[in-house]
């Protein structure tokens, strides 16, 4: 049996020390139109950060711009030895358009690690990751994460344009199988989706299911999870203020034994069990 | 207690005797803005005391999302004080803070005179070191007026409070009333032992792409440095009518913000929605406080509680002038 | 009117109906906050209307320097209605803005109930469009209290000045009430034709450094986008319960923002401090009003009023769920 | 006579329009370890400011210094044909910290020129300019203009310390004869300011006396005009909010008909008959 993600007992660094570290970037380059690619220097603690924990980043203020409260974004890439801590964002609004102004030398807080990250099981040997759009760069780390431990990794990515497939080059690094699914070729529709996953299961390459980015993907997942009886987890988003627990702000739906619950998904996640969540 | 200051040599006082109990120095967090979590980020025993999210008797699931929204350099809240319960507090809450030195306060609230005064009376327990009463709710005895609305009202629910517990009483008032001076009085003829001023002032946003209001509850308060000037005016106001110490809060982001709730007469402050920013604003105030006082040659932070030099002033007349 | 969008060829009717007056478009700066220098910068035929400082009847000196300073996002002054009378008045200013097409709003201010009315009697007067009536004053004949913080007291004041004369009047309130919507109320009944909403905030702020209020008279008001969230509410509040038309007023500062308080239920709004930092605002929100309507597909701005979408909310009781 | 200050009919581009110009910081150099000096793209009419006009200028914000209000800063120097527009400022609180932020290439917003100037009467051959501090910077265009009309000029530059006496080059170049007075030793005395004015009379070059930057000089100043009956300007610092005379925050107590009345520094002035201004 899973852990249960509420415990934070997970086998990473959930209870590591949070810090509010002054980082350097790197290097912060543009993926396209929409993303943006920030590398910044952060030493430990904040590079212990586990798969599916996030950070709270104190968007800088720019012009008219004056971001009040953090951003949260996820755990793109951290490398301990390297200190190096990585993100991959969409530009959406007022705080991420501010994070745009860094440049290579600039310096601005993020804290962190934050949250519950995923949890992997040592009796797994494959598993699916299923994920849209910066959705896939939360599941990035988590199927290395795998693939460190030997389980294999199946990629589905989803996008609009054959231009929007995140990160394939780092789920095809480390070895796992990448089925890019398009709306532009129609192969991203639920119908396709679903036999992707139906022949995985078949083939015994489906012992859980990971999720991030789309609420159709997620009910998908959620479906095939409990159709197949096997776990599965989904890193959720929500609006915050704290992300330490403190404002209850976060708060999302969850299913547990047959009641409605709020849960934090700063606190309780923001990775939960795909039997609890709820559709959003 | 005497803290080295952290830029001097010099030791300075920042010990503070307010409403009841003696703290290590007079910062604390605002109600709703600390919980456990914190403890993950900083060393909680520095801190002069805890401050709880608001309880309720029963269950409270909490408002609809959106539960916050950003404004220019404030936050609007709507969260709804979800609660499970006086019950769950007790045997999971109280126990988590016995492990910490500072003194534990409890915020409160409940829908009528009764409600308030037994979770006092329940509340008084080992682990608990003052009640903090938020009355800045709804008495449904009273047509749903807002206690802290009214001098009336607090007086007699404070008077309630007062009756069933020995334990140092707090009242927190609400700025949205057009006297917070008479409230104070009130709170304080009702056995106070200390005013927090002040909650949060209502406010709210609309979406201009949907049209919708930025909160699930449409109006929520407003908190954070925007605010920061009205709090302490109330301060300054009340701390001048009041023999009772008045703790301040609203908007307080830095020491030398502290330091100017203590010149208009703040005794402690609360610090909040700044936590969500730099969490680590506290142990900055803290240290903050103790180097200003060393650079200002004053031996102890009380010197500072109502030292404003205002002289030709005549500021209840104030308003008249603008 | 119709005015061109300026980013679209579809033209937008920008003209609003407000308080007895056709205004052109429904920006107007707020009282104290312009004055003829503004004309160095702008092209004053473009605004909406013209809102002059407030004036009393006789000189009066002002308050001591300093009179405004700076906070977080927001500026407070206490200025203190200095004025050359209302003799010099009507001389000197009216016939100055007599060179310009949009209509001209005196705001007055008196000490007594009969002297708002005479004042306004006594700028019944071509080249005057309307009268508005800052009532944040304190009353003599009523120990001091202000006119705008009690609804029987806003009542009287309005309906001598009713009386008075037949030009269009406003009202505009002040947001240190307890209870804007009743004294809104009692504005209407006492026959005004719009009310503002709102006037700034009592406030104050202490130099640490000198441990002196950093404003000449101690307290202050606060205006500038750190009030907006709470003026915005205010309008909210108050649109909902009248008949007449409500002007918006506090920290405004684009089109977005001038939109906002629309949507809440603003038929028209006013610009004060954003004038100071950024003296061409109110041309860009103008213009930036135009833009967002043209972009929107919406041909008449009036569209906006009251358009907020809240289907699923019971803002009366809000405060009991903060 | 002296036309009136008050009819803004002087001899320069008073009554010139006013712009919110966006400028481009050409250079930006420490003077010292207090004072910087500014260089802006600024282009007509911004250039054309006279003499004593100033700007109000929108500090950026940076880190946590947020300044909402503009900032008054002199014109140190405008020269229209090169387009530039330049400020001498002291780094003092908030704005001017700020301010300091400023590298070349970056854009800000300045309003102006703004207010009344120094006025210059033809008929006279020679004046004396009595400065401190940043005062100079307000009073080296002045020099130079009257300079132009063939005036002659003597500059008492007052300073802590030599290496503290400003623009003392600029005074030179057009000619003047330029006294510095130190408080290091001692010439910066009453009495010593005093005997150089004395002197400068009996020579007949003290047609008209212009000051700023310390009340002591303007009261020295304004004793010396009275005395020898011949004209005098100051130019006056006040806080500010909107700078186009529309808040009466920036007033002052003048004496007008012996009343002591309130005029507003960035509309009136800020610079005033020195028989009018007061003591501060
Ligand atoms: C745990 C977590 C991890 C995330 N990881 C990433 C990531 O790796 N890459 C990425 O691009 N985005 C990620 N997001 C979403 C990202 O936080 C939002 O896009 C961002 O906050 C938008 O801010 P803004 O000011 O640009 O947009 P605005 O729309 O101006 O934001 C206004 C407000 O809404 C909130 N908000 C808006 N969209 C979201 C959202 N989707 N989720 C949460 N709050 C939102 C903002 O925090 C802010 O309070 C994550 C969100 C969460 C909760
Ligand atoms: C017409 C005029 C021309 C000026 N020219 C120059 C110049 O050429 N070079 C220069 O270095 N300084 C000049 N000053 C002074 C300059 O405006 C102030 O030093 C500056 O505003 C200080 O702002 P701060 O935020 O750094 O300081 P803070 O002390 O943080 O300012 C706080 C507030 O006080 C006001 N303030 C503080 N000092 C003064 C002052 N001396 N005069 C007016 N307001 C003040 C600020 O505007 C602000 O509102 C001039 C002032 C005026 C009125
Ligand atoms: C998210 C949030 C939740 C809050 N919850 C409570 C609460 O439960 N009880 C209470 O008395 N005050 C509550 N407050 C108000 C704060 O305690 C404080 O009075 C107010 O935020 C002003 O202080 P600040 O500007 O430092 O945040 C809450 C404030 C925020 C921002
Ligand atoms: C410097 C200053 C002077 C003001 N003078 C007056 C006044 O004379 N009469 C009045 O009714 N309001 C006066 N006000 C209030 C404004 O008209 C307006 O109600 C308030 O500033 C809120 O709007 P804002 O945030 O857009 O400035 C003044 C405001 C400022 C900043
Ligand atoms: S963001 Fe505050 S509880 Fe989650
Ligand atoms: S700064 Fe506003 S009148 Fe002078």
């Amino acid at each position: 049996m899973l852990q249960s993600l509420e415990t934070r007992s997970a086998w990473t660094a959930n209870d590591a020390p949070v810090s509010d570290v002054e980082t350097i970037v790197l290097s912060h380059e543009a993926v396209n139109d929409e993303y943006r690619h920030l590398v910044l220097r952060a030493g430990r603690p904040a590079t212990l950060a586990a798969p599916g924990q996030f950070f709270h980043l104190l968007c800088p203020a720019s012009g008219q711009d004056k971001p009040y409260l953090r951003r949260p974004m996820s755990t793109y890439k951290a490398d301990p030895e390297a200190g190096t801590l990585e993100f991959l964002y969409k530009i959406a609004g007022l705080g991420t358009r501010a994070l745009t102004t860094l440049k290579p030398g600039d310096s601005f807080r993020v804290l962190g690690p934050l949250g519950v990250g995923f949890t992997l099981d040592d009796s797994w040997r494959s598993i699916v990751v299923l994920g849209r759009g910066v959705g896939l760069a939360t599941l990035a780390p988590l199927a290395e994460a795998a693939a460190r431990k030997g389980i294999g990794v199946t990629a589905i990515l989803s996008a609009r344009r054959p231009d929007l497939v995140m990160s394939a080059e780092r789920f095809a690094a480390i070895g796992a199988d990448v089925r890019p699914v398009l709306d532009s070729d129609g192969s991203s529709a639920p119908e396709n989706v679903r036999a992707i996953l139906g022949s995985l299961a078949r083939e015994g390459r489906a012992d859980a299911i990971f999720t991030c980015g789309s609420n159709r993907l997620f009910r998908l997942a959620k479906d095939f999870a409990t159709e197949q009886g096997i776990a599965g987890q989904v890193a959720l988003e929500q609006q915050m203020a704290c992300g330490l627990g403190m404002c209850f702000c976060c708060v999302r739906k969850f299913e547990v034994d047959g009641e409605l619950v709020d849960k934090r998904v700063c606190w309780d996640g923001p990775v939960f069990d795909l039997k609890e969540a709820t559709s959003w | 207690m005497v803290t080295a200051a952290s830029s001097s040599a010099a030791p300075v006082s920042l010990g503070v005797e307010v409403g009841g109990l003696r703290l290590q120095n007079p910062v604390m967090p605002a109600s709703g803005t600390f919980a456990e979590g914190l403890a993950r980020v900083m060393d909680l025993n520095r801190l002069g005391a805890f401050v709880t999210k608001t309880i309720t008797r029963e269950f409270r699931a909490g408002n609809p999302v959106p539960r916050v929204c950003e404004t220019t350099e404030g936050l609007i809240n709507s969260i709804g004080i979800p609660s499970k319960g006086l019950d769950y507090f007790r045997d999971n809450v109280v126990p988590f803070y016995r492990a910490y030195s500072p003194p534990l306060v409890v915020s409160i609230s409940a829908p009528t005179v009764d409600g308030f005064a037994s979770m006092a009376r329940d509340l008084t327990i080992p682990g608990v070191a003052a009640i903090e009463a938020n009355i800045s709710c709804p008495n449904i005895e009273e047509d749903g007026r807002s206690f802290a609305m009214e001098p009336r009202l607090t007086e007699a629910v404070t008077a309630a409070m007062r009756r069933a517990t020995a334990l140092p009483l707090w009242v927190k008032l609400t700025p949205n009333t057009g006297d917070i001076v008479a409230v104070a009085r009130a709170a304080e003829a009702g056995g106070a032992d200390a005013v927090v001023v002040a909650n949060t002032i209502l406010a709210m946003r609309i979406d201009t792409e949907t049209f919708r209001p930025k909160l699930g509850n449409v109006l929520g308060g407003l908190s954070g440095p925007a605010v920061k000037p009205i709090a302490l005016r109330m301060v300054y106001q009340c701390a001048d009518k009041l023999a009772i110490p008045v703790i301040g809060c609203g908007g307080i982001a830095t020491a030398e913000d502290a330091v100017e709730f203590m010149l208009a007469g703040a005794r402690a402050v609360q610090v909040g929605t700044t936590t969500f920013v730099r969490p680590m604003a506290m142990i900055e105030i803290i240290d903050g406080l103790a180097a200003f006082c060393a650079r200002r040659g004053i031996a102890d932070v009380n010197a500072l509680v109502g030292a404003v030099v205002d002289g030709n002033a005549a500021p209840e007349e104030a308003e008249a002038l603008l």
